[in-house]
C-alpha cells in the first residue's frame, strides 16, 4: 500500500488544481442555472467538496495535517449549514408550496 | 498636561452633564465648567513663551506602527484660538440663561463637547487627530441645531451637515495621500505632513490644493461654496449661530492657515490668486445681498459670510501684516459676531420677531441695549478703536502690498458693511416704535453680565492690540519661512 | 497506475457532477451526487488521507444525503416538474461559469508552486490526525460542536415554529 | 507740556464717559458744567501750548502707549502739537467751548439733554485727536469718529427716519471718501514704511516733483478730503446733514469737521506740493464745488440749507487756496470760516428757536425788531462771509484769491463770481428773514423772544471774532505783518510761496474789484427783496429753465438715486436670487441627484436570487481579472 502512496504522491499538484477547478464550476453553474432550492444545495455540497478535495491534496503535498483538520471542519460546518438550510427550506415548502428559489424575491415584500 | 486638561474638563463636564437634569443645575455647572475652562486658558496665556515652536507639548503614542500619535501643543495661532474659544463660551452658556431649553442638560452638554472639539483641533499637532477633532466638533452642532433649532430644521442642519462632511472627506483624503508620502516609517504630524508638499510633483501639489482649500472653503465659508450658511444661522438656536459663526467658523481659517499656506512656490502663487478672487467676489456678493436682507440673523449671515471672505483673501496675500490682519480679525468677528447674535437674540426673544420691518424705534425703550447694539455694530463696520478696525486695516494693508487693486475693492466692503449695518440698526432701533417692539424692556443684569464684558472686548481689543498681535508673531514667521 | 486510477475517479466525479445538473428527477440528482462523493473518497485514499475519507462518506453520503433524501421524500417533491429557469437565464449562467472557469485556470496556471519538501509522513492516518486534533485544534473542536448544537436546535426551532 | 498735550483730547473723553454711562442719573445742570468745563480746560490748555508755541517753542511729541505693531512700523497712539494743530485746537475747543455753552440753551428742554452732550464731547475728543495725531493712522482714529458722531448727532432725533436716512447718508459718503484715505495711507505704508508724518515728511526728497507714486497716493488722500469736506462729487450729504440740531451743524458740519479736509491736505503739503497735477485737480474741484453750491444756495428757501452751501461753497475756496499752494490761506479761511459760519448757524439756530422750529424764510421775515441781538449778530457774520473789509472774511478769502490769481486767471475770475454769488445769497438770506413784515402765524408771533443770556453770549462773542478775526494775518499792503504766517512758516516752511509775485497796486485792485462786486449784488439784493419785497415762490410753484435746475439743486440726489441707489439695490434683489435660486440650487441638485441614483439604485435589487448569484460570480470574475491585469 505504501508504495502505491508513494507513487500516487508524484501526481502533479496541478492536477488537483485543474480536477477540483472544473468540479467547482460545474458547482456553480448548477447553483445559477436551477431554480429548484434543493438541488441549488446539492451544488453547493459540491462546491464544497471540490474545495475540501483540493485542500487535502495541498496538505498532502505540503505535508501538513493542518489542511486535513480543516476539511473536516468544513465537513463539520458543512453539516450543521446543510441541517439550518433543510429546515429553512421545509420552513419555506409549508408557506408556498414550493421550493422555487425565484419565489424567494417576495421576501423583500 | 495643560493642553489636555483644556480639552479633558469640558468633555468630562459634558458626559456628566448628559446624566443630568434640570435647567437650574446643568446652566450652573456648565458655565463654571467654562469659567474654569477659561482660568486655565489665562493660565496658559500668561505661561506662553514666544521662543518656543511649540508650547505645551503633550506626546502619547496611539498607534505608533502607524505612526499615529495623540500629540498636542499650542503656537501663538493656536493659543489665540484656544483664548477665544475659552472666553467666547462662557458667554454663550450665558446667554441663554433667559432661554427656556427643552432638555437642558443636554444641550449644555452638547456646547462643551463642542468646546472640547473646538480646542482639540486648535491644539492638535498631529493630521489625523485634528482630522478626528474636527469631524468632532461637527456632532454636538449638529445636534444643537437639530433638536433646538426653528422651523425647517431638520432639513437644514442637515444639509449643513453633509455639506461640511463632504468638504472634510477631502480633506482626510488629502492627509491620508501627503500620509503615504512621507518617508518610512509613515508619519502623521502635521510638521511631517506639510515636509512632504515640497516633495511632490506639481500635479499633487496642485490636487491637495484643491483638496484642502475645498474642505475649508466649505467650513468658512467661501463663495460659492457658502449656501449652507445663511440658512443653518437663521434656523439654529443662538447659542448655536453664536457656536458656529464665533468659533467654528474659524476652524476653515485655521486649517487655511496651517495647511494650505505651506504649499510652496509654484502652487501657492498659480492657485492663490483664484482663492483671492473667490474670497473677494464672496467680500462684495455677500455684502450687496446683506443689504436686502429683512431679516437680522440672515442678515449677519451674509454679512459674516463677507468678513469671512476678507480674511481668506487676506491669509492668501501672504505678507506678514496680512496674516497678523487674519489671525486678530479671527479673535475680533468672533468677539462681534457673537455680540451681534446676542443682539438678535434679545430681540428675538423680546418680540418674537427678527423681521427688521415689523422693528423700529428700540433704542427709544432701551437704551442701554441700544448702546450695546451701536458698540456691537461699529466693530463690525470696523470704526478705529475698535477690535474690527485693527485686524481689517491690517488686512487690508497686507492686501495692498500684494496688489492696489485688489485692496481696492476689498476695501469696498468697508463701505457696504456701513451700508449694512446702519440700515439694520436704523431699521430696528430708530424711527418710531412699532407695535412688536412697544414693550421692549432693557437689558436685565444677566443680559448685562454678557453684554458689558463683550463691550469692553470689543474696545479694548480695538485700543491695545499689541500683546495679541506679538503673540502671534512667531507662529507668522514660521508661516512665511515655508512660503518663502 | 496511479494516474489511471486518478483519471478514472476525477472521470467518474466530473460524470456524475454534470448529471446532477443535467437530470430532472431530484431523486436522480441526489444520487449522482452520492456517485460523485464516492469518487471524491476515492480521491481521499489515493491520498492516503484514510481518516477523511471515511468521515467524507460517512458525513456526506451517510447523513447529508440521508437528510437530503430525507426532506426529498417528507415534502414528496419527487413528482414535482423540475423547475427550469429561461433558456437565457441558463445560457447566461453557463457562460458565466465557464467565465469563471477560464480565469481560474490561467491564473491557477500562473501560480508558482514551490516543491514540498520530502515527506513520507502518514499525516492522513487517523492516529496522527487525531493527535493534532485534540491537541493543538482543541479549542475550535469544542467551538465545533456547540456549532453543531446551535445549528441543530435552530434546524428544530424553524420547522417547530408554525406548529 | 507733554501731559498738557495728553490732557486736552482726554478731558472731553472723560466727560463723555461720565455723562454717557450716567445719562440716565446725572442732572442736565451737572451735564452742563462737566461738558463745557472740560472742553473749556481743554481751551486753556490749548491756549497755554500755543502761546508757547507762539514764543518760539518747539512742536510736542508724546506717544502715549504702542498702538498697533506692524510689520515695517510700531504706529504709536501719539500725538503732536505743533503750530498747525496749535491752531487747529484753539478753533476746534474754542469755538466748540462756545457752541457747548449754546446748546447749553438750545437743548434745555430736549429730553436727550445728556446724550446729546455726550456725543458732543465725544466729537470734541475725536476731533482732536484728528488734528493732534501725529501719523495718519491716528488722523484716521479722528476721521472715523468724528464721522460716527456726525452720524449719531444728525440722526440725534431719531424718530424721524428722514433724519436717519440723512444721518445714515453723511456717514456713508464719508466712508467712500475714508476707502480713498485708506488707500492712500496704504500706499504711503508701503512705500515710506511708517505713517509718522515726520518720517514720511522727510523722506520726501527722493522724489521729483510730479513723481507719479505722489500724484496718485496725495489723490487718493484727497478723495478722503472730498467725502469729509464735502465736494463735488461727494457733497450732498451736507445740506441734508442740516437734520441734525442746529448747534450740531455749527460746530460739526460749519466749524470743524467738514474742514479736516483742509487740515489733512494742509498736514500733507509736503507731499502735495510735489504733485502739481493733484493741485490743479483740487483747484478744479474746489471752484466747482464753490460755484455750484452758491448756485443753489441761490434758490434754497431753508435757512439751514442754505448756510450748509454756503458751508460747502466756502469748503471750496479753501480748496482752491490749497490746490494754489495757499496753505496758510487755506488755514486762515478756514479759521475765520469757523468764526462766522459758527455765528450764522448758532444766530440761524437763535432765529428757529424764537420761531418754534421754523426753519422756512418764506415764512419770517421782520425779525430785526423782535430779536435785536441775533439780528445784529447775524448781520456781523453775513458781511463777514460776503467779503466786505475789514471784517475777517475778506483778508481770508482775498489772500486764497491773491494766490489764484498768480496761479490760474480763469479760476480767480470764476472765485470771484462765486463771492459775488456768496454776497447775494448771504444778503437774500438776511434781508428776508429779518426785514420786511412777518409772515409766519399769529401763534409764532406771540412766542417771539429773544434767546436766553446762555445762547447770546456765544453768540456775541463769536461776532466780535467774526469781525477782528482777519486781523490775524493782515497783509503787507495794508501794512500788517502777516502774523499768522509767521507763525505756521515752521510747519509750511518755504514750501509755500507766502509772497505772491504781485506789486501792491495790483493787489489793492484785485481787492476792490471782489469789493465792488460783492457791493454791487449787495445793491441787488436789497432792491429785490427790500425795496420789491419779493418773496421766494412756494413749494409747488411752477419753475422753469436755470432756476428749476437751480431750485432741485441740479436734481443731483436723483441723478445719485438712479445711477447707485436703485442699482446696488437691484443687485441686492438680483444677487440674492442667484444665491438661492442658482448657487444654493446647485447644491441641492447634487443632494438631488444622489438620491434619484439611489431610486435608480435601487432597482437593481430585485430580489432575483439567480440574478444576484450572476452578479456575483461575474464580479469575482472580474475582480479576478483585474487582479491579473495588475
Amino acid at each position: 500500500m505504501n508504495e502505491v502512496i508513494q507513487g500516487l504522491k508524484l501526481m502533479p499538484i496541478d492536477y488537483y488544481i485543474a480536477f477540483c477547478s472544473i468540479l467547482f464550476v460545474i458547482g456553480v453553474i448548477g447553483v445559477l442555472i436551477k431554480r429548484n432550492a434543493l438541488v441549488i444545495f446539492m451544488s453547493v455540497e459540491l462546491m464544497l467538496n471540490s474545495i475540501n478535495l483540493l485542500i487535502a491534496a495541498f496538505s498532502v503535498y505540503w505535508n501538513s495535517a493542518s489542511g486535513q483538520i480543516l476539511v473536516i471542519f468544513v465537513m463539520v460546518v458543512a453539516a450543521a449549514e446543510v441541517a439550518v438550510g433543510l429546515s429553512i427550506l421545509v420552513v419555506t415548502y409549508q408557506n408556498t408550496q414550493s421550493i422555487d428559489m425565484n419565489l424567494l424575491k417576495r421576501l423583500k415584500e | 498636561m495643560l493642553t489636555i486638561s483644556l480639552i479633558l474638563l469640558p468633555l468630562i463636564v459634558s458626559v456628566l452633564l448628559f446624566f443630568m437634569k434640570g435647567q437650574k443645575a446643568s446652566q450652573q455647572i456648565a458655565l463654571l465648567a467654562t469659567l474654569a475652562e477659561l482660568a486655565i486658558a489665562l493660565i496658559a496665556f500668561t505661561g506662553f513663551d514666544k521662543s518656543l515652536a511649540v508650547n505645551y507639548p503633550l506626546l502619547i503614542d496611539w498607534l505608533p506602527k502607524m505612526g499615529f500619535s495623540f500629540s498636542l501643543g499650542m503656537d501663538g495661532i493656536s493659543l489665540l484660538l484656544v483664548m477665544l474659544t475659552a472666553v467666547l463660551t462662557p458667554f454663550i452658556i450665558l446667554s441663554t440663561f433667559n432661554r427656556e431649553n427643552k432638555l437642558p442638560a443636554s444641550f449644555y452638554a452638547l456646547v462643551l463637547m463642542m468646546q472640547a472639539a473646538l480646542v482639540g483641533v486648535f491644539t492638535s499637532q498631529d493630521g489625523l487627530l485634528f482630522y478626528v477633532f474636527w469631524e468632532l466638533a461637527l456632532i454636538p452642532i449638529y445636534f444643537i441645531c437639530g433638536l433646538w433649532g426653528g422651523e425647517n430644521k431638520v432639513q437644514i442642519t442637515l444639509k449643513f451637515f453633509i455639506y461640511t462632511m463632504v468638504g472634510s472627506l477631502f480633506m482626510l483624503a488629502a492627509l491620508i495621500w501627503l500620509y503615504t508620502k512621507t518617508p518610512a516609517p509613515h508619519q502623521f504630524g502635521i510638521k511631517n505632513l506639510l515636509l512632504v508638499i515640497p516633495t511632490l510633483s506639481p500635479v499633487e501639489q496642485a490636487w491637495l490644493f484643491a483638496a484642502f482649500v475645498l474642505a475649508f472653503a466649505i467650513k468658512m465659508p467661501l463663495f460659492p461654496f457658502h449656501s449652507w450658511q445663511p440658512d443653518t444661522y437663521t434656523v439654529a438656536p443662538p447659542a448655536g449661530s453664536m457656536l458656529l459663526a464665533g468659533i467654528m467658523l474659524k476652524m476653515g481659517i485655521y486649517g487655511l492657515l496651517r495647511f494650505v499656506l505651506p504649499f510652496r512656490g509654484n502652487t501657492l502663487s498659480t492657485y492663490g490668486p483664484v482663492v483671492i478672487v473667490l474670497a473677494l467676489i464672496g467680500l462684495i456678493y455677500g455684502s450687496i445681498i446683506a443689504i436686502k436682507q429683512q431679516e437680522i440673523k440672515r442678515l449677519i449671515a451674509y454679512s459674516s459670510f463677507a468678513h469671512v471672505g476678507l480674511m481668506a483673501a487676506a491669509a492668501f496675500a501672504l505678507t506678514r501684516d496680512a496674516l497678523a490682519g487674519t489671525i486678530f480679525q479671527m479673535l475680533s468677528h468672533g468677539v462681534n459676531i457673537v455680540a451681534l447674535f446676542f443682539v438678535a437674540d434679545i430681540i428675538q426673544r423680546r418680540t418674537n420677531t427678527t423681521q427688521i420691518s415689523e422693528l423700529g424705534g428700540i433704542a427709544k425703550q432701551a437704551p442701554r441695549f441700544a448702546v450695546f447694539f451701536m458698540i456691537a455694530m461699529l466693530g463690525s463696520v470696523a470704526l478705529p478703536l475698535t477690535n474690527g478696525f485693527i485686524g481689517e486695516f491690517l488686512m487690508l494693508v497686507g492686501l495692498a502690498q500684494y496688489s492696489m487693486a485688489v485692496a481696492a475693492v476689498a476695501g469696498i466692503s468697508i463701505i457696504l458693511g456701513a451700508v449694512y449695518m446702519f440700515w439694520l440698526y436704523q431699521r430696528t432701533m430708530y424711527g418710531e416704535t412699532k407695535p412688536a417692539s412697544e414693550s421692549f424692556t432693557d437689558l436685565t443684569s444677566t443680559e448685562m453680565l454678557v453684554a458689558v464684558p463683550l463691550i469692553i472686548l470689543i474696545v479694548v481689543m480695538g485700543v491695545y492690540p499689541k500683546p495679541l498681535l506679538e503673540i502671534a508673531q512667531p507662529a507668522i514667521t514660521e508661516i512665511l519661512k515655508y512660503i518663502h | 497506475m496511479e494516474k489511471y486510477i486518478f483519471f478514472g475517479l476525477s472521470g467518474l466525479a466530473i460524470f456524475s457532477a454534470i448529471m446532477v445538473l443535467v437530470s430532472n428527477k431530484p431523486i436522480h440528482n441526489l444520487l449522482y451526487l452520492i456517485l460523485c462523493f464516492m469518487a471524491i473518497a476515492g480521491h481521499y485514499l489515493l491520498l492516503n488521507a484514510q481518516f477523511l475519507a471515511v468521515v467524507h462518506i460517512i458525513v456526506y453520503a451517510g447523513a447529508i444525503m440521508v437528510l437530503f433524501l430525507f426532506t426529498l421524500m417528507m415534502l414528496n417533491l419527487n413528482l414535482k416538474l423540475e423547475l427550469n429557469k429561461s433558456l437565457m437565464a441558463r445560457i447566461v449562467a453557463f457562460v458565466s461559469g465557464l467565465l469563471l472557469l477560464v480565469t481560474l485556470v490561467i491564473i491557477l496556471n500562473g501560480l508558482v508552486i514551490p516543491t514540498p519538501k520530502t515527506a513520507t509522513t502518514q499525516i492522513g492516518m487517523t492516529r496522527d490526525l487525531g493527535q493534532v486534533l485534540f491537541s493543538e485544534y482543541m479549542v475550535p473542536f469544542e467551538a465545533a460542536s456547540i456549532l453543531f448544537l446551535s445549528a441543530m436546535v435552530g434546524a428544530v426551532m424553524m420547522v417547530n415554529k408554525n406548529k | 507740556m507733554k501731559t498738557l498735550t495728553a490732557l486736552v483730547p482726554l478731558l472731553p473723553f472723560i466727560s463723555f464717559l461720565v455723562i454717557g454711562l450716567f445719562f440716565k442719573r446725572i442732572p442736565k445742570l451737572l451735564t452742563s458744567v462737566l461738558a463745557c468745563g472740560t472742553v473749556l480746560i481743554s481751551f486753556i490748555f490749548s491756549i497755554i501750548l500755543f502761546v508757547d508755541l507762539k514764543n518760539g517753542g518747539t512742536a510736542t511729541n508724546v506717544t502715549l502707549f504702542d498702538w498697533l505693531p506692524s510689520a515695517n512700523a510700531n504706529i504709536g497712539f501719539s500725538l503732536v502739537v505743533d503750530q498747525l494743530s496749535s491752531l487747529m485746537l484753539l478753533v476746534v475747543t474754542g469755538v466748540g467751548f462756545l457752541i457747548h455753552v449754546y446748546s447749553i440753551g438750545y437743548m434745555h428742554d430736549d429730553e436727550g439733554f445728556n446724550r446729546f452732550f455726550s456725543y458732543l464731547n465725544l466729537f470734541v475728543f475725536s476731533m482732536l485727536i484728528l488734528v493732534m495725531g501725529s501719523n495718519y493712522l491716528m488722523m484716521f482714529i479722528g476721521w472715523e469718529g468724528v464721522g460716527l458722531c456726525s452720524y449719531l448727532l444728525i440722526g440725534f432725533w431719531f424718530k424721524n427716519q428722514d433724519y436717519n436716512n440723512a444721518a445714515k447718508k453723511a456717514f456713508i459718503m464719508n466712508r467712500i471718501g475714508d476707502l480713498g484715505f485708506l488707500l492712500g495711507m496704504f500706499m504711503l505704508y508701503i512705500q515710506f514704511k511708517s505713517l509718522d508724518f515726520n518720517t514720511i515728511f522727510s523722506q520726501t526728497g527722493q522724489f521729483q516733483t510730479g513723481d507719479t507714486f505722489i500724484t496718485i497716493a496725495t489723490l487718493l488722500l484727497f478723495v478722503g478730503a472730498i467725502g469729509k469736506s464735502a465736494q463735488i462729487p461727494l457733497f450732498t450729504w451736507l445740506p441734508d446733514a442740516m437734520a441734525g440740531p442746529t448747534p450740531v451743524s455749527a460746530l460739526i458740519h460749519a466749524a470743524t469737521m467738514v474742514t479736516a479736509g483742509i487740515y489733512m491736505v494742509a498736514r500733507s503739503h509736503a507731499l502735495y506740493i510735489l504733485a502739481p497735477t493733484t493741485l490743479l485737480i483740487i483747484s478744479l474741484i474746489g471752484i466747482a464745488t464753490a460755484i455750484v453750491a452758491a448756485t443753489i444756495a441761490i434758490y434754497q428757501n431753508d435757512i439751514k440749507k442754505v448756510l450748509a452751501y454756503s458751508t460747502v461753497s466756502q469748503l471750496g475756496y479753501m480748496f482752491i487756496g490749497l490746490g494754489a499752494g495757499a496753505f496758510t490761506g487755506a488755514m486762515f479761511h478756514l479759521t475765520t470760516h469757523a468764526f462766522f459760519k459758527a455765528l450764522l448757524f448758532l444766530a440761524a439756530g437763535s432765529v428757529i428757536h424764537a420761531l418754534g422750529g421754523e426753519q422756512d424764510i418764506r415764512k419770517m421775515g421782520g425779525l430785526k425788531k423782535k430779536i435785536p441781538i441775533t439780528w445784529l449778530v447775524f448781520l456781523m457774520g453775513t458781511i463777514a462771509i460776503s467779503g466786505i473789509p475789514p471784517f475777517s472774511g475778506f483778508f481770508s478769502k482775498d489772500e486764497i484769491l491773491l494766490h489764484v490769481y498768480v496761479q490760474n486767471k480763469i479760476i480767480w475770475a470764476l472765485g470771484i463770481l462765486g463771492s459775488m454769488m456768496t454776497a447775494f445769497y448771504m444778503f437774500r438770506l438776511l434781508f428776508l428773514t429779518f426785514f420786511g413784515s412777518f409772515r409766519g402765524t399769529e401763534d409764532q408771533k406771540h412766542h417771539l423772544h429773544e434767546s436766553p443770556a446762555v445762547m447770546t453770549v456765544p453768540l456775541i462773542i463769536l461776532a466780535i471774532l467774526s469781525v477782528i478775526g482777519g486781523f490775524i494775518n493782515i497783509p503787507a499792503v495794508f501794512g500788517g505783518a502777516s502774523s499768522l504766517n509767521n507763525f505756521l512758516s515752521p510747519v509750511f516752511g518755504t514750501t509755500q510761496t507766502s509772497a505772491p509775485e504781485v506789486s501792491h497796486g495790483t493787489e489793492l485792485g484785485l481787492m476792490a474789484i471782489a469789493v465792488v462786486g460783492a457791493l454791487a449784488l449787495i445793491a441787488f439784493a436789497w432792491a429785490r427783496f427790500v425795496k420789491a419785497n419779493r418773496i421766494p415762490a412756494g413749494e409747488e410753484t411752477q419753475r422753469y429753465g436755470l432756476e428749476n435746475i437751480l431750485y432741485h439743486k441740479y436734481y443731483i440726489d436723483e441723478i445719485y438715486n438712479l445711477l447707485i441707489e436703485k442699482p446696488i439695490l437691484f443687485l441686492s434683489s438680483l444677487l440674492h436670487k442667484i444665491d438661492v435660486f442658482v448657487i444654493d440650487r446647485i447644491v441641492n441638485e447634487f443632494g438631488s441627484v444622489t438620491v434619484w441614483l439611489g431610486a435608480r439604485a435601487r432597482l437593481v435589487q430585485t430580489g432575483n436570487i439567480g440574478f444576484y448569484l450572476v452578479a456575483m460570480v461575474l464580479s469575482i470574475v472580474a475582480f479576478l481579472v483585474f487582479g491579473l491585469m495588475i
